[in-house]
């Protein structure tokens, strides 16, 4: 797993890539609680390049989703793929996250 | 003619890469798809992280998985002797409930139930074995 | 606790990274290096890539690959049951011959005797059984 | 594998980098073929980035090699790395062939 961030206007776009397992999704929520403790209160997702996710993955962005929520901070999600999009249907995040295709469209949504 | 593979490892987060790969390399050369075999990796994640962390609470088991293609299925069974639980008997989750309600964790075995064609649970002489089947043709 | 990892698969050379990676995995979860794995791996491509070419010759057979750690050792066992032949037998190469009257081919079986710790050859109820060993200290 | 070429004044850089197994090996000699075709005389075969070879790649190589000796042409070597460098050790092909750290070595002792 790979993650960037980069500083918008209104929010923190956020790239994820590579394969958020078991062992690796613990990094994404360390990282974002990071942002957090940083003063970052929205945040874009993007999972264009996301190639493998699992509940391991699910569980740190809904920890980090519910970190943010007790903040009145904002998440929201772009790009998702094949694997990741179907993952993110299975499961019911694509009804409670916000999900757009770029990240453009995201940072006009938040 | 069919292709078998069976790793069996201490059950510990560190082998999943290599219970992982055995059983994708056998599924590549059954002949699955590039995706269906990220939907099959994903099943075992959740099935054999379930085993490193609930099976044997205190000191880490064995696990052992197997995996034949044959008959246009593929299989994958995942064999622990950890306390007995089958995972097809728990209720599904509430997906209707928001970011505060919803309760964090409790998707891996709907996931697997889910994305497999066919799951299939047995105690069997102190053994859990669950069984994960994938037909060659893609779901639904 | 030890490792152990096993496929059985149609001997074509499709199938040779599929092997490979079920070994190698289960190599690198018992802690070997990357460049001793990197070893494993190429006396392991020599010693089935001989199967898939010698060992059936008309039509391709099967062939069983079993690995296992434990005291200090991994080892891989490789099966088939083509015509029996002893790679153990075969006279090393002569390397002192230059570009123009060096035979092309014949390293293979040098190669995996150079490089695993131990290799051992035996006639099994119409198998051939060849086991490579290596330690898991780095060699000499 | 992949295979990429340079035209310098007095030979061609062949850079191999990857993987050279028995399923990648034979698209060396094919490509080496391809140049001898084309006219080119002397390469210089640039290892650095190979992480694997085997002796499918060994066979490979001396068949080009025999190739090029006919026709009065040269094959050179540089940047063999760990396990590279320990085959051709064992295999006697650090005998057989010239070898160098660089390319501009190997353009030089060409
Ligand atoms: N092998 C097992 N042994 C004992 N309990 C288990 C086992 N697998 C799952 N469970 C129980 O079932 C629950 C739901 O599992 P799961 O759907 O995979 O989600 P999660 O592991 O994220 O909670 C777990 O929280 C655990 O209490
Ligand atoms: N499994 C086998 N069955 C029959 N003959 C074999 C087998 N393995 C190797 N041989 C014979 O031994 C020779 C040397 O093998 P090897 O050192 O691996 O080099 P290569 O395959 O490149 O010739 C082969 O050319 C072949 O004639």
């Amino acid at each position: 797993m790979n993650i960037a961030a980069k500083k918008e206007s209104n929010a923190l776009v956020v790239t994820v890539s590579g394969r958020m397992d078991a062992v690796t999704a613990p990094e994404f929520e360390k990282s974002i609680a990071a942002f957090i403790a940083q003063g970052e209160k929205a945040f874009v997702i993007n999972l264009s390049g996301l190639e493998y996710i699992s509940s391991a993955g699910l569980r740190s962005i809904l920890a980090s989703a519910k970190r943010l929520k007790e903040q009145n901070g904002k998440i929201i999600f772009s790009g998702l793929q094949g694997h990741v999009k179907e993952v993110f249907a299975i499961s019911g995040f694509q009804g409670i996250f916000k999900i757009y295709d770029s990240d453009a469209e995201g940072l006009k949504g938040i | 003619m069919s292709s078998t593979g069976r790793v069996k490892m201490p059950a510990v987060l560190e082998n999943l890469q290599a219970i992982t790969e055995c059983v994708t390399a056998a599924a590549s050369s059954a002949g699955f798809s590039a995706r269906r075999i990220g939907d099959m990796e994903l099943a075992l994640e959740e099935a054999v992280t379930n085993v490193f962390k609930y099976a044997n609470p205190g000191n880490p088991g064995e696990i052992e998985v197997a995996c034949a293609s044959g008959g246009g299925k593929f299989s994958i069974e995942i064999r622990d002797s950890g306390q007995e639980f089958d995972i097809t008997k728990l209720p599904d989750p509430d997906l209707s409930q928001d970011i505060s309600e919803r309760p964090i964790g409790g998707l891996g075995a709907y996931l697997i139930k889910k994305i497999a064609d066919d799951v299939n649970y047995r105690r069997l002489s102190g053994f859990n074995v669950l069984t994960l089947v994938f037909n060659l043709e893609i779901k639904k």
